[in-house]
């Protein structure tokens, strides 16, 4: 489902990912993690090619990133859900029609939009802030729209960039079953995170990046 | 589609002071050039006019009969490029000659006969008065039997010529400076606007919207912005008209001279509309993925 | 200070391309005001260059001797509100009959005595023409012994000053509107452009900031693209001077005689100043705590 | 030197802080905790006056908030380092200006200046990141930008809302060796966080908030 081939990002000052090999299967979910600056928003980034590789090969369900035009660009991003590390929520826009862009960008009809929408809401509990504008929410009910945002239109692969940093252990171990159930329902699944509450005891594979470098890789 | 309008329509609330500042500036920007066209329109209209002062004297030969003069009068009209010609008697040019010496033309009583002689007072059409047509018509018509001499006042129909020519430059590139002017001024307008939205465009992409879905919004948005900026103008123009113009042309009387073109303040939401739309699509630019 | 522009020259830097614009937006507000006041200030000197045309006759009663005439004529002199004073004697009005006559001044030559009447061609000041004031004037003349009748256009006056006062108000209407909508595209830039900063702003306020300390780097930004707009429109000016104005008044006489008002352009980069210093200081408004 | 006489703070459609009792000493290091939303930053926001109280009252040092003007608001927010949980980095200014810009509002002489921005971007390991703008820095990086320009004004109080939210637990481990440091010098500090890593085994007051009601009180 999401495979990279010796893949290299460089940035003008920094080097921000070198020669990463990665293979995810289809319905696996998967982790990153590393410190600070190691490169893994920039490797996501790359999956929903945000950014394009200086070399190597980046191949994401049917597509291979460095073919796609912007015809095909919106295609690939629609079966990917993503949780921004900065949010990306629109400012002007209340939390049911951020979230309802999701499914909006898919031209999913406006009378499916609403069920939708208020289920993924009620998911992460932030069933009563429907009306409210971003500015309004405090950090861990902003990150939870854009947690409800991602997984809403039922995407094919959600990328998770430290989707618990302003979140409660809590409230974070409500996140992780939603993540594991639609993973059981097949879509796969990579979450970037310092945090090893996430994948401690899961079982599953933890890649860990330190300065551009893939380290090592073990199980949580 | 639907969902596209309400977007605009609730990004354009959501910031309806920065919008409706916009709003103001194109209709503000509609008005001057309005105002500007139809001044010199105006002037034009004007400059136009002068011609209709021009006009060449045919003085006619002694003792032509009826119809000799007749025969003249219509070898005259008959040119495409005369707009009204008239027979002056003799006898009329003596009464004029009289009124313009006042109380003094009593040195004329002594006359046994009438020295005047009679002549055809032609006014070309307008879009004739030219130098060298004048002159070559001038020409033309000494060539006719029976017409004795032909006079016209040379140096009024250069220095008219020159001032319409003027009036004419002067106007276009006014126009032209005005009217691009403006046009920058609405451009630049949207583009500072949807410069605000650039992080907007950019997660809207990154959610998979297409080109299309991106566009479609801001482009709603901008003519809204556009023809509201219109119909405000319009409303601003009807405002000044009947508080200003009309009250004033009761008091100072060449203002009724002025016209003002309806039809133009009219078109102006229209205008606004398409300067809207194109305004939003080219502060856009091409959105790369 | 030092600190707070770099601060602005930096801020201007990093988005330079926006700040362009609204430099471009101002120079074309500014340009577009200067020409339309320039083209305004012309039409109004044409109109006050008018009542030049008009003047009064006084017509002398026969047999006045020569220190008579220089009596009158300098009583005449004395009052204020007289541009020249200009004496025909009888000779030069038969002169200038037989010339308006052209070949048909034979009918002069039976005359054994000159019946035309001496008479004094006056020219009022300029501001002086007006039809009370020319009344009242041509009035006193009358009164004054040796002077038989006093005569002018009444129409022409009439006309003259309908004409001149419907210039004026037309030319004072359309520079108010210009100005005060162009003034109003200057803010609306400004504040558009301020808009954006909102959230800097607020996060200056968080970290400490006085107010003095927040606006000062917006003030001289605000400034410096006033300034530069003010510059950039200067430069324009002179390109469009030089490259059309120019070259056109050789083949079109009447460009020669319109005047560009050179201090008004060389003062673009101070009211362009002006303008972005107190647009931003209006468009920040009031900041609150 | 923080205190709170029966603080209540209501928002149109949400109760954020009810009846609040808070007693901070002067050199104190403390903690706040809670759920998503709980109220934490409300509670940061009445210290450094963002936000008014409803009722109650609140003296920080020799300030009372709600008698504070446009004169002396800016003397109270200079004595206080704020870590924000959103950031609030200038986009348009680089690293080297966003730190400076906390000891230039307090009109400190440019040669100054210089020395104690690379000072306090080396002790958040950013010193290689003086020249780039917050828009090319990864998550972690652009919160240590603003743990530095927190610190660099030595302030008599630091508050920090989620200061670890986007760090791995090593760095996190380092901002807080470093806030232990200030505050041994005589800085008051009040950290908001989910994260128990941060007040485990400190022996420091943590604070227990829960929709907007102080629930419990216990030593960390
Ligand atoms: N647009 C950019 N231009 C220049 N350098 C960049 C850019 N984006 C990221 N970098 C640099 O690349 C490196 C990797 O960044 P990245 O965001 O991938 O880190 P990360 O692993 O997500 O870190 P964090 O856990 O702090 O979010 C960092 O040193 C960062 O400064
Ligand atoms: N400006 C506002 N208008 C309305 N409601 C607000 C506003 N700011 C915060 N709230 C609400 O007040 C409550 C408390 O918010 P606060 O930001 O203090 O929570 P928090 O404890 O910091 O949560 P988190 O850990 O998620 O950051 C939340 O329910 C939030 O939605
Ligand atoms: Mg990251
Ligand atoms: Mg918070």
């Amino acid at each position: 489902m999401i495979n990279f081939q010796q893949v290299s990002k460089f940035y003008d000052t920094a080097t921000a990912l070198r020669d990463i090999n990665l293979s995810i299967e289809k319905g696996e979910m998967a982790f990153i993690t590393g410190p600070s600056g190691a490169g893994k928003s920039t490797l996501m980034k790359l999956i929903y090619a945000a950014e394009l590789p200086d070399s190597g090969r980046i191949t994401i369900a049917e597509w291979e990133t460095d073919k796609l035009d912007g015809a095909t660009i919106p295609q690939l991003r629609r079966n990917i859900g993503i949780v921004f590390q900065d949010f990306r929520l629109l400012l002007n826009k209340n939390v049911y029609d951020n979230v309802a862009l999701a499914l909006r960008v898919r031209r999913i009809p406006e009378k499916e939009v609403k069920a939708l929408v208020l289920d993924a809401l009620k998911m992460v509990n932030l069933r009563h802030k429907t009306d409210s504008f971003p500015s309004t929410l405090s950090g861990g009910e902003q990150q939870r729209v854009v947690i409800a945002r991602a997984i809403v239109g039922e995407p094919i692969i959600v990328l998770a960039d430290e989707p618990t940093g302003n979140l409660d252990p809590d409230t974070a171990a409500g996140i992780m079953r939603i993540f594991k159930e639609i993973n059981v329902r097949g879509t796969t699944i990579l979450i970037a995170t310092h945090n090893r509450e996430l994948f401690r005891d899961t079982g599953k594979r933890v890649m860990r990046l330190d300065n551009g470098n893939m380290v090592n890789e073990e199980r949580g | 589609m639907t969902y596209s309008i309400k977007l605009a329509l609730q990004s354009l609330w959501h910031e309806k002071w920065i919008n409706f500042l916009s709003m103001l500036t194109i209709a503000m920007g509609l008005l001057v050039v309005t105002l500007v066209v139809s001044s010199i329109y105006n002037v034009n209209l004007f400059a136009r006019k002068l011609p209709e002062k021009f006009f060449i004297v045919a003085y006619l030969k002694e003792g032509l009969t009826e119809k000799e003069t007749q025969h003249i009068m219509s070898s005259i009209k008959d040119r495409g490029s005369i707009a009204r010609a008239k027979y002056i008697s003799k006898a009329d040019a003596l009464k004029e000659l009289k009124a313009s010496l006042k109380d003094a033309d009593y040195v004329l009583e002594g006359l046994d006969e009438n020295p005047l002689p009679a002549s055809i007072e032609i006014r070309m059409k307008k879009e004739a008065v030219g130098p060298e047509a004048v002159k070559s018509f001038a020409d033309s018509l000494r060539k006719i039997e029976g017409i004795d001499d032909v006079q016209y006042g040379e140096k009024f129909l250069l220095s008219l010529h020159s001032m319409k020519t003027g009036m004419e430059t002067i106007g276009l590139i006014l126009t032209v400076v005005m009217i691009s002017g403006i046009v920058f001024i609405c451009y630049s307008t949207v583009k500072i606007l949807f410069y605000r939205r650039k992080d907007e465009i950019e997660t809207l992409k990154l959610l998979g919207a297409t080109r299309g879905f991106i566009r479609t919004p801001f482009v709603i948005e901008g003519g809204v912005i556009g023809a509201v900026g219109g119909i405000i103008s319009v409303i601003i123009a009807a405002a000044f008209y009947f508080s200003v113009f009309y009250k004033l042309s009761a008091t100072v009387p060449v203002i009724r001279a002025v016209v003002f073109p309806t039809e133009l303040f009219l078109s102006l939401p229209a205008v606004g509309l398409f300067l809207g739309i194109t305004g939003s699509l080219i502060a856009m630019g091409r959105i790369r993925f």
